[in-house]
Order: structure tokens, then sequence, then C-alpha cells
């Protein structure tokens, strides 16, 4: 097969790894208007919880069990950081937010490790990894990008159609607002933050099997991730997964031809301060027009 | 008894007392006034109805006393619409979901009828149903905040300045449309205006706050014939 | 009172505070009380090498170095209320800088203090230019970007040769000059030891480059700086190139964290890029956070936090290892909490702690 | 990099002329303690290593609990660095001016020992057998108070050449190698190995960066490179996702696995046994998770020390054995020494080590140094995947190489 096709192919493989994570950023930033710097380490917590809930050295559940409870954890978990965390500083300036998503990073970073410790860990996948089509793709990868798309269905249902979702993304754009309309702003950055960390969980769940569970594996991981959502629009669920499989083609067309292995993470970077200054929507998303 | 009954209202930022304990009455079916300079406190008043400040005294709805009350508990519970000092649009969804975020505390069937009772008042507002609200022109996003207001199926509405930063002939229609709603749907309001001409003619009573107390009450054609009221606030 | 959508504000209050204000304490003004801290201080930073030597006054002469590395954060904030999680990248371009002009160029050590910070200035300049077109929380997502990318940045092949690729770069080791050698000579007797010429070093640029900090805050540019920064659309209508004035705000707070990464190759004699990883941007927000993010004082304080807070985390594990397995595991977890614990209960930093209580001292007589 | 001042090696050579003279025990060492420095990654990117620490410690506890070396206790002091070259600078100077350890052992990683590697040859502190296998670590000429202790990479490296051109002198290779000095040093050592034919056969090299997700698309390229070897150079996480990828592909190239990854419990039965059929890789020591060792008696009496010493630690982790392998040299080193514990002599019996075997080294490989030779282990022997273990084939391999480099 071509060269060119195949880092395609490859490109779309790891470009669903980053549509899963674009979509846990999306998801956040909707419900709080927020980027959650710590949304890698928490899907990798998560993921780790999952492992445990499975693993014969912990509870050994059936794969599906453990999944579902680490997506209810998690939603709780999340819920609970907003709520204990995030609550008493509604009301202080962006830069207190970002200083302690800095901290939930560093924290969820080393309990991770210090919890289950830093050797890689194996993550089973209900798809099995046979090939799928012979050298294109595999099951787990097949299964991978359908739950992606089932979240991604689901997310835009919920913010589109429910009532629900509407209120959580005025709540989060205009706080005062919802509440003069009868919204609980609290209830529903609660809501958001659990949301969030369950789609987060999913997404950790689902790359786990391919890049193995350590406590460093999203790192460089939610770095694509945002770019894969700033790419397609941080407003934009349908547009953070399309932007993810097109940083993963991106990355490897410009990995393979253009500037070569060593500065993949550098296109990332540069493709996100690129998108933010020339398309601030990115590709769906709504540019936030404000007249007085 | 009166539908919203305020007495001795305190409120205050922090350790500020910006109101110092005054009485204020809005009776049902009726439209009231609150006129007064910047930093009078009128927009406090209306902000401690809602419970959005920290407030004493009492304030009764309906018989119950609100103070301590949270400001989507009030909303829900006694249909108080503020429509607040810049407009509060939700810029990033569309006009229509502004409306259907406006209706979010009821629970009964008639929601997508009451779009239509609104596209009513404000027909532009049909023609933008799916326009991204914060694109809307200045006028347009007032004429929304009143319409997302109506959406609750208010018993009180609360207006904070709503002609502020309008051109004259739309601040016009729109109290002409206010004084609409009033008749045709039943609708109390609390109106805080600057400009006191167009809020006393379609108020029935008024009061006038100064510093934080209320220096002048009484009907409002009384209050707009008061020469000190002239001087101040009517200018001429 | 118009506070809907509003989200984007970054700006926090406590930076509006006019460095003017004058609070009596004790019956002092404020300013020259802080003239008199500033004195002490700098009395302490002349003092410390003649009491102390070896390990001990190597490790004064990096919280010094983190001191100014923490500085250059604190500037970007007080004087665009912005702030940066990739100074990691400009510490890196200062150590780099420094270290390929000795080792390429064969300049000695003293020398390439004022090309690197040149250099910086440039770098947080050009990268400014772009980045501060984007409010809080995307630029905080760009230098995140940044941090992340930098250690491969430094390895590319493609400069390999001048920045020594993943091997990093050994450097001479900076003997004081014969002068410096011989007047210590005639005065205590002794030889100067390599370790206190080198904080004798670190302290001179520091001390000199904390005064220009002090003085540009408190000459009219940078109040003109901070004018800008608190109301930029009236700045604007003045004809204020003000996107000029950001990005040179950036490239001195990159500056100042670039000539401590110079300071820090010259002190070590060696760097990799596996020094310059995120973790080290994280150890400068720690820093600048817990010392007052706005606050000249505060950097200092958060030097002395990001040196030690290590050796803390060590203390506490090394107290836990009968209970736990891996304590030191948990340094993060640590780091994690201070943070939060800053953020809850002193917004301002240790800084603004301390003011708040100087401030409450002089109110109650 | 040209560090070497003519002060500095006439400082060092001055320094070994003196030690013989002078026997003064070093600082740390009483009559009933011997104070010994460590630093180790146990926060941070590098933490997996930190067992290494963490094994050296029990290993310790045991030889302490029997007593000793010639009735002094060791007082193991290992302290964390998390990788940071800066804050090694830190902890060593800490440990050396102000704990006062004899020495520095087992510091961990290449960029974090270079940090102190000035530092510890101008103080004349003993940096003994570093855990890194870079190649700059055995030159006693300029850095004679600095020693590594495992096989370095790049002698690793050339054992694969040679196996490669043994069997196919046209093979094509396709690298991949993690980008650090570690990934380097391993394509050096196959360069060096292929000699001049280096150039036409290493067909693709393709590195991957720690923070990288996967290694998909490097893996893409390899093997559209045309390649029929993949030499794999990368850390455990990475070396199961090549593993699994290449299956994934369905490509089955002759697949060269570098040792730093052959740990079947923690790589190779997690990426799946039949995804690596056939892998060959160098080795020097047991792989506990391998149950060809079960019955043999070095590995017994790891099995037991660990039971007893070091019940938390993981069996499956190939770094216990390297800690406790490594911590018998240490041991042997104070044994010979005797009672005279000067530094000069510790560095001097360190390099005094005649075919010494450590517990957990092949059969038939040993510890062997010389004061012109500061290389202590310098053999492999090459294996193959067969089923769920390694089966070794050939002879033991000299790649005696590092030390001409």
């Amino acid at each position: 097969m071509d060269l060119f096709i195949e880092q395609t192919v490859s490109g779309l493989a790891s470009g669903a790894i980053y549509a899963c994570l674009a979509l846990a950023v999306v998801m956040i930033y909707q419900a709080i208007d927020h980027f959650n710097f710590a949304q890698g380490e928490m899907a990798m917590f998560s993921t780790y919880i999952a492992w445990y809930l499975m693993d014969d050295a912990g509870l050994g559940l059936p794969f599906w069990v453990a999944f579902f409870v680490c997506i209810i954890v998690s939603f709780i978990g999340g819920a609970a950081i907003e709520r204990i965390v995030f609550a008493p500083i509604s009301d202080a300036p962006v830069l207190s937010h970002i200083i302690v998503f800095i901290a939930l990073f560093s924290m969820f970073n080393s309990l991770a490790g210090f919890m289950f410790d830093f050797t890689p860990k194996q993550f089973t996948t209900p798809f099995g990894h046979e090939a799928l089509i012979e050298g294109v793709i595999s099951w787990h990868r097949a299964g991978m990008v359908g739950v992606t798309l089932i979240m991604l269905l689901l997310i835009y249902a919920f913010f589109r159609y429910t009532p629900i979702g509407l209120a959580m993304r005025a709540a989060a754009a205009a706080p005062e607002s919802a509440r003069l309309v009868g919204i609980r702003v609290g209830f529903m950055l609660a809501l958001g933050w659990g949301l969030a960390a369950a789609v987060g969980s999913v997404a950790g769940m689902l790359i786990a099997p391919i890049t193995f569970l350590t406590p460093d594996m999203m790192l460089g991981t939610l770095l694509y991730g945002f770019a894969g959502a700033v790419v397609g629009g941080l407003t934009s669920p349908l547009g953070a997964v399309i932007g993810g499989f097109m940083v993963g083609i991106l990355e490897n067309w410009m990995g393979t031809f253009v500037v070569g292995s060593q500065l993949k993470l550098t296109v990332a970077l540069v493709l996100i301060i690129v998108v933010l200054l020339v398309k601030p929507a990115g590709l769906l998303g709504r540019v936030v027009v404000k007249r007085v | 008894m009166a539908l919203l009954e305020i007495k001795g209202l305190k409120a205050y930022y922090g350790q500020i007392e910006a109101l110092h304990g005054f009485d204020m009455e809005l009776e049902e079916g009726e439209i009231t006034a609150v006129l007064g300079a910047n930093g009078a406190g009128k927009t406090t008043t209306l902000r401690s109805i809602c419970g959005m400040v920290k407030a004493a005294g009492t304030i009764t709805v309906e018989g119950e006393n609100v103070v301590g009350m949270s400001t989507e508990a009030i909303v829900a519970r006694h249909k108080i619409a503020h429509v607040p000092e810049g407009r509060g649009t939700f810029v990033r969804v569309s006009t229509e979901e502004n409306l259907r975020l406006g209706a979010f505390t009821r629970r009964d069937r008639e929601i997508e009828k009451d779009y239509e009772r609104v596209y009513h008042y404000f027909p532009r507002l049909k023609e933008r149903r799916n326009q991204q609200a914060g694109t809307l022109s200045g006028g347009e996003q007032q004429m929304l905040a009143v319409g997302r207001a109506l959406m609750l199926r208010p018993k009180i509405m609360l207006l904070d300045e709503p002609s502020f930063g309008l051109a004259p002939i739309i601040t016009e229609e729109l109290f002409k449309i206010l004084g609409q709603i009033n008749r045709e749907e039943g609708v109390s309001m609390l109106v805080v205006e600057q400009n006191a001409n167009l809020a006393l003619d379609i108020s029935k009573n008024a009061y006038l706050l100064e510093t934080g107390n209320v220096a002048m009450t009484g009907p409002a054609d009384k209050i707009m014939d008061d020469e000190q009221v002239r001087k101040s606030y009517l200018g001429y | 009172m118009a506070s809907t959508d509003m989200a984007g504000k970054s700006v926090p209050a406590f930076l509006n505070q006019n460095p003017k204000d004058r609070i009596l304490v004790l019956g002092v003004p404020l300013p020259l009380l802080e003239r008199v801290c500033l004195y002490v201080l700098l009395a302490a930073v002349v003092v410390l090498p003649m009491v102390y030597d070896g390990y001990d006054i190597y490790e004064f002469g990096k919280i010094l170095m983190y001191m100014l590395a923490v500085l250059g954060l604190n500037l970007l904030t007080g004087f665009n209320g912005q702030f940066s999680l990739g100074h990691s990248a400009f510490f890196a371009v200062g150590a780099y800088a420094t270290a390929i002009m000795m080792d390429q160029l064969g300049m000695p050590y003293w020398a390439t203090i004022i090309p690197a910070a040149a250099v910086c200035f440039v770098a947080g300049f050009l990268f400014g230019l772009p980045a501060l077109r984007l409010d809080g929380l995307f630029l905080a997502l760009a230098t995140f970007a940044l941090a992340i990318a930098t250690p491969q940045l430094l390895k590319y092949d493609g400069i390999a040769h001048l920045t020594g690729g993943v091997q990093g770069i050994v450097l001479d080791t900076p003997y004081p000059p014969g002068w410096v050698d011989s007047i210590v000579m005639s005065i205590t007797g002794e030889e100067l030891s390599l370790d206190r010429w080198k904080y004798m070093f670190t302290a001179f640029v520091a001390v000199i480059m904390f005064a220009g900090a002090w003085n540009l805050v408190h000459s009219r540019t940078g109040r003109a700086l901070i004018a800008i920064r608190d109301n930029p659309l009236s700045a604007k209508t003045m004809g204020i190139n003000t996107s000029m004035f950001k990005s040179a705000a950036f490239g001195v707070s990159a500056m100042y964290t670039g000539v401590a990464g110079s300071l820090f190759a010259i002190m070590d004699e060696y760097l990799a890029p596996e020094s310059f990883t995120f973790a080290e941007a994280i150890k400068f927000l720690v820093g600048g956070v817990i010392g007052g993010i706005a606050s000249l004082f505060g950097a200092i304080f958060g030097g002395w936090f990001v040196l030690e807070i290590p050796n803390i985390a060590d203390l506490a594990a090394s107290s836990l290892e009968n209970y736990i397995n891996n304590p030191q595991g948990l340094t993060g977890l640590i780091y994690g909490l201070f943070l939060i614990f800053t953020v809850y209960v002193m917004p301002m930093g240790a800084a603004g702690l301390a003011q708040i209580l100087v401030h409450k001292i002089s109110t109650r007589r | 990099m040209k560090l070497l001042t003519t002060t500095m090696v006439s400082a060092a050579a001055l320094a070994v002329a003196m030690g013989a003279a002078e026997a003064r025990n070093a600082p740390g060492v009483t009559d009933k303690e011997i104070k010994i420095g460590n630093t180790n990654p146990y926060s941070g990117p590098a933490a997996a290593y930190s067992s290494i620490g963490k094994s050296i410690g029990a290993c310790m506890d045991k030889f302490n609990a029997e007593g000793g070396v010639h009735g002094r206790q060791i007082n193991f002091i290992s302290v964390d660095d998390g990788y940071s070259p800066p804050r090694t600078v830190e902890q060593t100077r800490k440990l050396v001016e102000r704990e006062k350890v004899a020495f520095v052992f087992q510091g961990l990683g290449t960029p974090t020992n270079s940090a102190v590697h000035t530092y510890m040859n101008k103080k004349k502190v003993p940096q003994l057998f570093v855990a890194t296998g870079a190649t700059k670590w055995g030159d006693p000429k300029n850095f004679p108070w600095t020693m590594g202790w495992q096989p370095n990479y790049q002698s690793e490296g050339v054992v694969y050449a040679r196996y490669v051109m043994a069997q196919n002198p046209n093979a094509k290779i396709g690298i991949l190698y993690q980008n650090d000095d570690y990934g380097k040093d391993y394509v050096h050592g196959m360069e060096n190995g292929l000699g001049d034919k280096a150039g036409s056969m290493i067909v693709a090299s393709e590195s991957y960066e720690v923070t990288d997700p996967t290694i998909e698309s490097q893996i893409v390229n390899i093997k559209n490179s045309g390649a029929d070897v993949f030499y794999n150079v990368t850390t455990p996480k990475f070396a199961a996702q090549a593993i699994s990828k290449n299956f994934e592909l369905g490509w089955a190239p002759l697949h060269l696995l570098n040792s730093v990854s052959n740990s079947i419990g923690s790589v190779v039965s997690k990426a799946g046994f039949e995804k690596g059929q056939g892998m060959i890789s160098a080795a020097y020591l047991m792989d506990p998770t391998d149950t060809e060792w079960h019955s043999h008696d070095e590995f017994k009496a790891w099995n037991a020390w660990m039971d007893e010493y070091y019940p938390d630690g993981d069996k499956t982790d190939a770094f216990t054995a390297f800690g406790w392998a490594v911590c018998h040299t240490m041991i042997k080193v104070l044994d010979q020494a005797g009672d005279d514990l000067s530094r000069e002599n510790i560095m001097a019996q360190a390099a005094n080590l005649k075919n010494y075997r450590a517990p957990m080294l092949l059969p038939g490989i040993a510890v062997n140094t010389s004061p012109t030779d500061f290389y202590p282990i310098e053999q492999w022997q090459l294996q193959r995947l067969k089923d769920k273990s390694w089966e070794r084939f050939g002879d033991i391999i000299d790649g005696a190489v590092g030390s001409g480099s």
C-alpha cells in the first residue's frame, strides 16, 4: 500500500484517540466555560479505577460491569471535585481556576503512581485486537470509533435537544442570567463536571488498550486532544471529533513528509496557536459575537 | 394585601450597607416605577427581591417571606421574572433557545405555544428565531430579554433600565408593549428607570429612591407633577 | 454591576492596588517599610557568603536564581494580568543561549548574560505578539502546549550541533576573575571558593535585575503598563499600541526567567533537555502563586519555596516511610495541596498575606 | 564537549597518585557504619525505575540483618531527584556535603548523572556503579571517580549488529528509538557494529518522544521502508505498543528487542506472547519471570529475599533482580576493601573485581574491572522468544566495545 494512504489510515487510528479526548474537552468547555488542564490526568485515574475493578488482583469484575461502574464512579468523582474544590472559589478570577487545575493535574498524576505504581499495565478490550480489515483496522479500533460516535451522538443530543443541556450551556456562559431564569447553576456545574469526567473515563478506557496504562499516558495525548478540540471548534462536539481525526492525520503527514518524527508535538503546538489566532471558533464552532 | 410587600429592607455588599431599611409595595396587576439617580439603590432593590444580594428585613411575595431564599427557588416558586440591567442575553445560543431557557422552571406542555405568544408581542424575534442571540441588535436583545421573562408566565416582572442604550423610538415602542403585556397578561411590574417620563407614563404608583432610602412615594401622576421631581429627574 | 458574560475577564481584583497607597504601619509609611525590608534583604545577600560555603551557599544561590525565574512570571501577571504555563521554555532559551555562547563561541560565562537576556527578550516578544491576542484562558492553553513541546524542540537534530541534542552541554567551570580572587585574598587571607564565587556572581546579577524590576514597576512606564492592563480599551482610544506594549511586557518577563536560566547553566555547569520539562513550568507557577503572583517580594519567597518544597516533601516522606510504601511518590500531591491551600487561604500569596497582616497591625493601633 | 581542562586532568592524576599513600577512612565511615548515598526518581516521569532504589535498600537491610560488612552496618540513604538534573545536583551535593556520605552509589539516569559527573570527580567522591548504560561512565583517565555497572547500550547494539551481519549481510534494518541519549547510544552501537555497511543497511530510523501517545506512525514508516529487520530501542510501554502494532499490521520482520524491555512479565506477556514469537534479544541478567530459572538456586535466594525484605515489591519487575545483583556487587567491593574504607581504596577495589559472579547474572557472565577497565559487565547472550520464555542460544558474547569509543 502507498505510504501516503498508510499514514492516513494510521493517522485516523491515532485520530480516534484524540477525538475521544477532544470530545471530553468540549464537554467540559461547554459545561464550565473553561479548559480543564487536569482532564487527561483525571481520565487516566479513572482508567486505573477500571483496571482495578477488572484486574484479578483487584475485584476481578467482567469488562462491561467494570466499564459502567467506572463511568458512574468517575461521574460522582467529577461532580464531587466541582462541589468540594471549585464551588468555594466560583467567584475567583480565571487565574485561580487555572492554578487549581494545575494542582489537580499534579495530584492525580502523583496519586496514580503512588497507588498503582509506574509499570505499564495491560488494559483489556472487549473487542479484541484481531484485524477487522487486514492491515487497516483492528476490532478494537473499530469498536473505539463506534463508541466515540455513540458518545458524540449522546453529547450532541444532550446539548442540542434537552432542556438540561441547554441550561448547562447557559449556566456556564452566563451564570447570573441563568440564575434569573431559575437554573441552579451550582448543580449544573457539578453535573457538567460529572459528565465530563464520565466522558473522560470512557476515553481513557478506549485509549488504554492501545497505549497501555501508565500514569503519564495522558500528558502528550491531552495536548493532541486540545488541538483536536481547538481545530474542530470548542463549542461543537462534532467539530471536536472531526478535529481529532484531522489532528491525527495531519500529525502523521507532517511527521512523515515534512518535519520528521522529532517535531510532532511541535506540530500540535503550532496548530493550537495558529487556529486560535486565525479561526478561533474552529471548523464548526460558533464565534461568540456580542453587540453592546 | 399587596402581591409584593417590602418591609424594612436593608441590603449589603460585603460590609457596606447599600439600602437602609425602607418599605415598598407592588399591587397585583399594576405597574410601579422606581426612580432615582445613579447609586440610589434601584438595581440593588430589584436584586434583593430575587435573592442576589445579602438582604435583611422582609420581602413578602404572595404571603411568603423570600429573604434568604436562593434566586432559583424564588424564580421557580413565585414566578418572578427579572429582566436584568444589560439584558443578560445568552449570547451563544439562538433566540429561540433563549426563550426556551426562560421557561426552564416550567414543567407544563404549553411551552411551545408560548413562543407564539412572545412572537405576537415581538414579531422581530420570530424573524430571528434561529439566529445566535449575541448577534442581535441592542433593541432586539432587550425585546428578547422581555420575551424570555414572559416565557416564565410570570406573576411579577422586575425590569431594570429597559431603555438603557436604546434609540428613543425603540424605547417608546418597548414601553408601549410593556403596557400592553401588563394589560393583556395581568403581569405586575416593577420598573427601574432613568427615563422617568416613560416609566411614569405607564405606571400607577412610583417610588423615588435617594441613597438607599425612599425619598418620596405616591401615585405616578402625583409624582410627575411634583416640582422637585420634575427638576431633578424629568428635566423640565 | 453588569456581570453577565464576563467569563473571559482575567484580571484579578487584587492587582488593582495602587503601589503608592500610603498605609501607615507603626507610624511608618508602607513604601518606607518596603524599602527597609529591601535593604535588610540586600544586607543579608551580601553577608551570606561570608558565613556560608559549599552546599549551603550553593542553595542560597539557587534561591536567588529561582527568585529571578519566578519574578519573570510575576512581572507578566503584574503587567499583563495574564500568566504563562510555559515559562520553562524561556528558562531553557536563557540557559541554552549562555551555554551555546560559551561552548561554541568560547565566550566567558560573565559575558553571556546580557546577550542571553537580549535573546530571551526577543523570544518572549515574538511569542507574545501572536499569543497575547488570546485572552487569559487561551494564552494558558498556548503556553501549556509550549511547555510540553519544549524538551522535544531542544533535542531536535537540526540544532543538535548547537544544543548538544540529547546529550546536553557540559560547560566550563566559571572560575572567578583573577582580580576578584586577589582582592578577596588580600582581605580574608584565604582563597575564594568556587561555590562562594558562583553565589556572588548570581547575587550580583539577581540584585541588579531585582532593582530593575523595582524601578520599572514604580516608574511611569510601569504605571502606564498597568493602566493598559486595567483598561485596554481606553488605552487603545488614546492611541497607545497596546499589543506592542503587551508583547514588550511579555518580552521583559521572558528576559527575567531567561536570565535565571543563564545563571542556572553557569551554576550547574551542565544542562540537558530533561531540565526543562513541564514539571519545571509547574515549579515556577507554584513559586509565583505561593509567593504572590503579582508581587516583587512574593518572588523572593516563591524562589525559596521552589527550592525548598521538594525538601519539605522529602522530609514529609521520610517521616511517613514506616507507614506507607514510596512516600516520595506523593511529592506531586503535596505540590497540589499547597497550591489549593494558597488559592483558598491566601489568594494573594505570601506577599499579600504579609501585607494584610501588616495592615491589620497598623489599623489596630 | 570540551570540559577537559588541563587542571582537571592533572588534579585527577594527582588524586590517584596520592590515593595509595593515604589510608584515611572516607567521611561517613565509622566503626559501626558506612553511609552510602543514592539518588533515584521516586517521583516524576521516570518513577518506574524507583523499584531499583527500593530493592537496593531492601537488599542492604538483608546484609545489615546478617551483621553488615566487617561489622559495619550500611546506612543507605536514597533520595528522590524526580529525574530532573538540577534536582540531582542539589540532592547529590546535600548527600556529599551535609549527610557526608562516603560515596554515591547507583544514581539513576544519564542526564542526572551527567549533571554531577564533573562535581563528583572534582570533589573526588566515588560515583559508583551508576544506573545507566551510557558509554561515558567508563572513562578512568578523565573521570577516575565514576564507574558504570551494567553493560553499556552501545555494546548491546554491536551484539545485534553482528548477529544481523551473520544472518543476512544484505538485511535492511529499520530502527525505532527513544529520542534521548539512551536511544541514540543504541543506534550508535548498531552503526558501529555494521561499520561501513551501516549506511546501506539501515533503511529507516524513526524516533519517538516519551510524551508521544503512540508510536504507530513511526512503525508504519519503518515497515514501509522495506525493512526486514526491526530494531526496537524502546522503553517498556512503547516496546509493548510496538509488538502489538507489528502484529496488527501483519508485519513480521526479524525483531530485535533491546534488553531494556525484554522482561517477560512486564512487557512480552502484556503485549501477548503470540505476537512476539521469534523475537531476538540480548540479556545479561536472569529474568525472574522466566520460568526457566525457577529451580535455580540464585533465583530461590532472590525469591526468598523478596518475600522477606521487599514484600511490597513486584516480582515481575526485572528491576528488582537488577537491584539485587548490583547491591551484591557493591557489598563485594566493600568486603574487598576491608578496613581501609578511604574513598581511594573503595574506588581502587571497585576497579579490582575479578570474575565476580553477582547473583542473577546469566550463567557464564561475570563482573570484571581493572584500573583501566571501568566497564564491570561486558558480556551478553542472545535469546529468542519461544512460547512463553526466552530460549538462549549461541555463546556468551564479549561486547567489550564501549571502552574504545
